[in-house]
């Protein structure tokens, strides 16, 4: 089935925002601007876009540290965005929370997320449960990586979603690496979705580099989720391509591996398709390239404009009132 | 009731079910104070719901949940899988979504299981990203029923030491009714300590209606005293009362203060007792090493230095684990004769 | 394949002792001798008595709570049993662990259990790592049940095994329950082995109640595991006889399905077995019952007139020095 | 070091590597004394064996383990899936076939994901059926490095209040090796805090060998002072020892103990402190309510109480998540600025 148009020309933006303001993060890293961690994202950006995309308003997702597209194409600005990044006042946590961690926002469908893995397909599975015991015909998403997948908290999740048949979906971003970690020290299995079958739900492999294969699966799931059909399982298969954070020079990963997943890079793949189909050409491409610097420029000069917190609001919302 | 019923899923009105009317004082017991409260919640607000093992059909280890999937429906009292990490996290969820879950667990022992979902999830949403987590944990603890030690911990010091979160211990009936409902409205997690050895032991007149409710973090002086305060919480309170009773007889004036809330500690009662008496004697069944009489003897040291007459005494369960036997456990549980003794020997200070 | 006629023969010994010992503790407990809970494991003989017997003596096993049997097999005298039961002295933990709880001793491959299930599946590949990493040709097992199925450690520790191909053999006790909660509320799927495939280890069903059936397939997996084979899940399908503990009168159970099962009972089967083999009469029944009886009450009177552990001794042995 | 690279699994003996020779005091950060600690033992008993995420092929998140794979090979040090609850009941069950495991979890912060197996199980087998877990779990732990709420926790307090742990937190170099030494070849399960700020910002000296070891259970007392005494670990000994320096320049006296071990606390060397100087000041980085820092205070104000001349006052983190910006970790941490004004306040009183 091809995809409209429409859909991967704004596929196609959001998957080189994602990468441009990642690069920008490294780049504000670099020059010590960003203090702490840093986690780049690059080889995700059609699962995070497509999962984003196959979302509707009123869904929500819990992302992780490698989904900052999903972030974006719901809504979350870059202004805040880069202003968290940078432990200002404006940031999406307002500088209590650290790099992606705690990026949530409840009224853009975003779930703010903690270190420990994967705590979004526990809390997702609650949102969803919600979803279905008030007959809301709305879905609830959860990612989790190679590494996520040998906690115990992955299997009580899906065990859980597939209990009560929730309109669930789970991402699986299966980027050969957890950490350090190849996935054959992870586990001896070499499809993690094999393990929908263990919850009696289905488990589906995609390639993770291909936006319209990672959408077309996202979507059945969303609609199988949305019908009442239950979760599905999508292990998407990529590359983590840099580091497991900023300080790491990856020596654990054999050279061709990279050099092999770095043909398939997915914002390469989906720039051909659009060429194929005429939709884009080096004028645009220049031009959508010159407007995301723009844009980040501008988020850029907001974040670094914004103040930090106020030391004295230090103690302030420990909790609700 | 059995698998094979068919649950009807509605909601039962107040007048239905035949309530006290709203006010009118009923006695009960510690179990039954619960229940009530969790059907007093479960009707008023739609919002709530019950999750847990055993808890619908079964109606739960202890029965307090019983009668409960009947009236409300297995929509709202849901039997889940045996998975308290899940548990939590899902409760959590469920919350973003405007529920309001009391989660049980089948024993306090087995809050560890869902840790993580707890200090790590729940505590900090709403300091780092401004989103309220309104679950109550319902942790069914202490000793003394010769339970050994995984049905019969006092962990609640985990908790009170994890900002974020809010601990309930309630002592009486009325507590039990009025501390689960102000626990399951406040837009925070709390964990609500219930005390097993109380659930048919005790019973007492409780308040129906909202004119029962308890706030948290508000402590009760359970009697007045001028000589030395014991401090204490949970079935502690009525070996306490105990001693103060028979100690009166030895021409003794105690005071008597139940915390209640453990987290956030009522810390002007605190003070006012300490500042009172000048003798302080704190109580708790828990671990001693790091307990939170711990807290409460810091925050007197630091607070009310000036007034204190005496060394400020705890009396808890000694640092092991809660054995089995009948002698082992008796010797571990702080009774009316351990904190008599010590508070004879504050007295005597 | 046909089992030898003494090991049958030894099998009905320990199979008709540890229903013997189980009865024996629910009356205890109804004469309120033991007080706090009971767990009757009746149903589970077949299970617990061929899991024993299929190991050698030098491997490890983590019993729970309804595995009785493979505490008796592995040498636990009924006498240190009744005074476990009792709380005495010179009960297995000495007074200070309840039922089944902390019946230890590692002198007979036993691991005291903990209540938080399945904790057992944990330690025990632990236990099979140590084997692995000493070369010793030894196998560990351990045991959990349906419900404890649904705790992440039961992924976990199946994951940790099947990475580091360790010789360990898990044994599953389908027996339809946890608590109150039938098989269908704690998954929905038919046979929890055909979780195995999601680590790339064997999965094997087995009938529970059938002793042949359970010794020939733990057998198999446990030379397996001392081969180097690495780990197995053996799901026993069974049927919790009993309420949860002794104070629960299984009102949740439908009558036809306890009816049902008690037309399987592991010990009237082993039985038949026998008889038709020529193994077994009347007589020999009778007399081996007379026997078991008298072992247990000797074991009986040793427990009531075993002291109660010294009050003051409560504090002491938290710490190995 | 990459996976392709064929591990060798020989155990390298002392004199091969080069090491100081028995006694001799190298100078080491505080992070190399960790790894030479480790691979002391790891030469020494063929028991040691290390287990955690990353630890080996990488050489640990924080490289403390960087090069040990290479020397003691992969039956040794051990790479595991990122299953931190498994991770530690398997090190349980390695103990109990004669193993030595010391298991890294990446962050403090994540040993709430293995809390069962440490609370429940690790903690009481001994207690219960006799069985020792002599396992030792290093913790990064602590803030100031600018990693906000899930990498800078201090969440020692859960394990000091559960009885069967033992805790360390050594504020040192020589007492990171010789508190790592002992707490492997203690037969109790033991978390080795350790401090991530100081791994490579803290240089001192190492007495190699045994003499080096520093027992669990003993607290050092870093200077003598006669007004006032600091009572602290990790960390914060620096900041106090900064302070003692400083108010020494304006004629005061301080005395700064460091706790080393929490679990068990030096009670003697606590009293004996309190009994001296009459004035105490409790500092650490962790959440203030129910820390160590309630227990000191509580275990001075029962035993020293007559010699006390002021409030026993804590200057602790305060109780919210470790926040990330800049500004609002430098107002949650605690600091000289911070302890210094307790301190003043204390000598005045
Ligand atoms: C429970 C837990 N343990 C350890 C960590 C430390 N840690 C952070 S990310 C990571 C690797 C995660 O790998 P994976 O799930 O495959 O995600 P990826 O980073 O590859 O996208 C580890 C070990 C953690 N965050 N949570
Ligand atoms: C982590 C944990 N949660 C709850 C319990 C309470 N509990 C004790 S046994 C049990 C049911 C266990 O069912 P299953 O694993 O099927 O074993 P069975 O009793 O049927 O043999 C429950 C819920 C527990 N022991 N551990
Ligand atoms: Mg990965
Ligand atoms: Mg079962």
């Amino acid at each position: 089935m091809e995809l409209p148009a429409e859909l991967l020309t704004r596929a196609h933006y959001w998957m080189r925002l994602t990468r441009a303001l990642d690069e920008r993060g490294a780049f504000l890293h670099k020059q010590s601007k960003i203090v702490g961690g840093y986690f780049s994202q690059i080889g995700h950006e059609a699962i995070s876009v497509a999962a984003g995309l196959a979302l509707g308003p009123d869904d929500v997702a819990a992302p992780m540290h490698r989904d900052l597209g999903t972030y974006l194409v719901r809504g979350l600005h870059p202004r805040r965005i880069l202003a968290q990044f940078l432990g200002r006042a404006t940031g999406v946590s307002r500088g209590r929370d650290a790099n992606l961690h705690g990026m949530g926002d409840l009224s853009l469908g975003l779930i703010g997320f903690i270190s420990h893995l994967p705590a979004s397909t526990g809390v997702i599975a609650g949102v969803a449960h919600a979803f279905k015991l008030k007959g809301e015909p709305r879905v609830a998403m959860a990612f989790f990586g190679d590494g996520g997948a040998s906690q115990g908290l992955a299997h009580e999740a899906l065990n859980w979603a597939s209990v009560f048949q929730l309109p669930m979906v789970v991402i699986c971003e299966n980027n050969q690496y957890a950490y350090s970690t190849p996935l054959a020290r992870q586990m001896r299995i070499e499809h993690i979705a094999d393990r929908a079958a263990g919850y009696g739900i289905p488990g589906v492999i995609v390639d993770g580099n291909d936006f319209c294969a990672v959408y077309q699966a996202v979507t059945q799931a969303v609609e199988r989720a949305r019908a009442g059909g239950g979760p599905t399982l999508i292990e998407c298969k990529t590359m983590r391509m840099r580091g497991h954070a900023i300080h790491d020079n990856m020596a654990y990963v054999p050279k061709d591996l990279l050099e092999t997943w770095a043909q398939r890079d997915p914002i390469a793949r989906i720039e051909a398709v659009l060429r194929e189909r005429g939709l884009l050409d080096d004028a645009a491409l220049a031009a959508l390239l010159e407007r995301i610097d723009h844009e980040l420029d501008e988020a850029q000069a907001y974040a670094e404009a914004s103040p930090y917190p106020d030391p004295s609001e230090v103690t302030q919302g420990v909790y609700a009132d | 009731m059995t698998w094979d019923a068919n649950l009807h899923t509605g909601v039962t009105t107040l007048a239905e079910t035949g309530d006290a009317p709203p006010g009118a004082i009923r006695e009960l017991t510690y179990l039954e104070a619960i229940r009530e409260a969790l059907r007093y919640e479960l009707q008023r607000d739609p919002a709530v719901l019950l999750l847990g093992e055993d808890i619908g059909v079964y109606g739960g280890a202890f029965k307090v949940t019983q009668g409960l999937i009947e009236e409300f429906g297995e929509q709202r009292v849901i039997d889940t899988p045996m998975t308290e990490l899940a548990m939590i996290y899902a409760a959590i969820g469920m919350s973003f979504q405007g529920f309001r879950p009391v989660v049980e667990m089948q024993f306090a022992d087995f809050i560890s299981t869902g840790f993580d979902a707890i200090v790590q999830f729940a505590a900090t949403n709403h300091y780092r990203w401004g989103q309220a987590a309104p679950i109550t944990i319902r942790a069914p603890g202490a000793g003394g029923l010769r339970a050994g030690p995984f049905h019969s911990q006092s962990n609640e010091a985990w908790f009170v030491h994890t900002p974020g979160l809010k601990v309930v211990a309630p002592a009486t009936p009325a507590d039990a009714w009025g501390l689960l409902i102000s626990a399951i409205r406040d837009p925070n997690p709390v964990i609500y300590y219930e005390t097993k050895y109380l659930y048919r032991s005790l019973k007492g007149p409780v308040a129906g209606g909202e004119t029962g409710l308890v706030p948290l973090g508000r402590a009760a002086l359970r009697r007045e005293g001028e000589e030395l305060s014991i401090i204490t919480y949970g079935a502690m309170v009525h070996e306490a009362l105990a001693v103060a009773a028979d100690l009166e007889r030895a021409g003794h004036s105690i005071e008597v203060l139940d915390l209640r809330t453990l987290k956030p500690l009522d810390e002007a009662a605190i003070l006012a007792t300490a500042h009172k008496t000048g003798k302080v004697l704190i109580v708790h069944e828990a671990n001693r090493t790091c307990g939170v009489g711990a807290e409460v003897a810091a925050l007197i040291a630091e607070q009310a230095f000036d007034a204190l007459d005496g060394p400020i005494t705890r009396v808890a369960g000694p640092d092991t684990p809660v054995p089995y036997s009948p002698p082992l456990e008796d010797a571990h549980r702080p009774d009316a004769v351990k904190i008599r003794a010590a508070a004879q020997r504050l007295l005597e200070f």
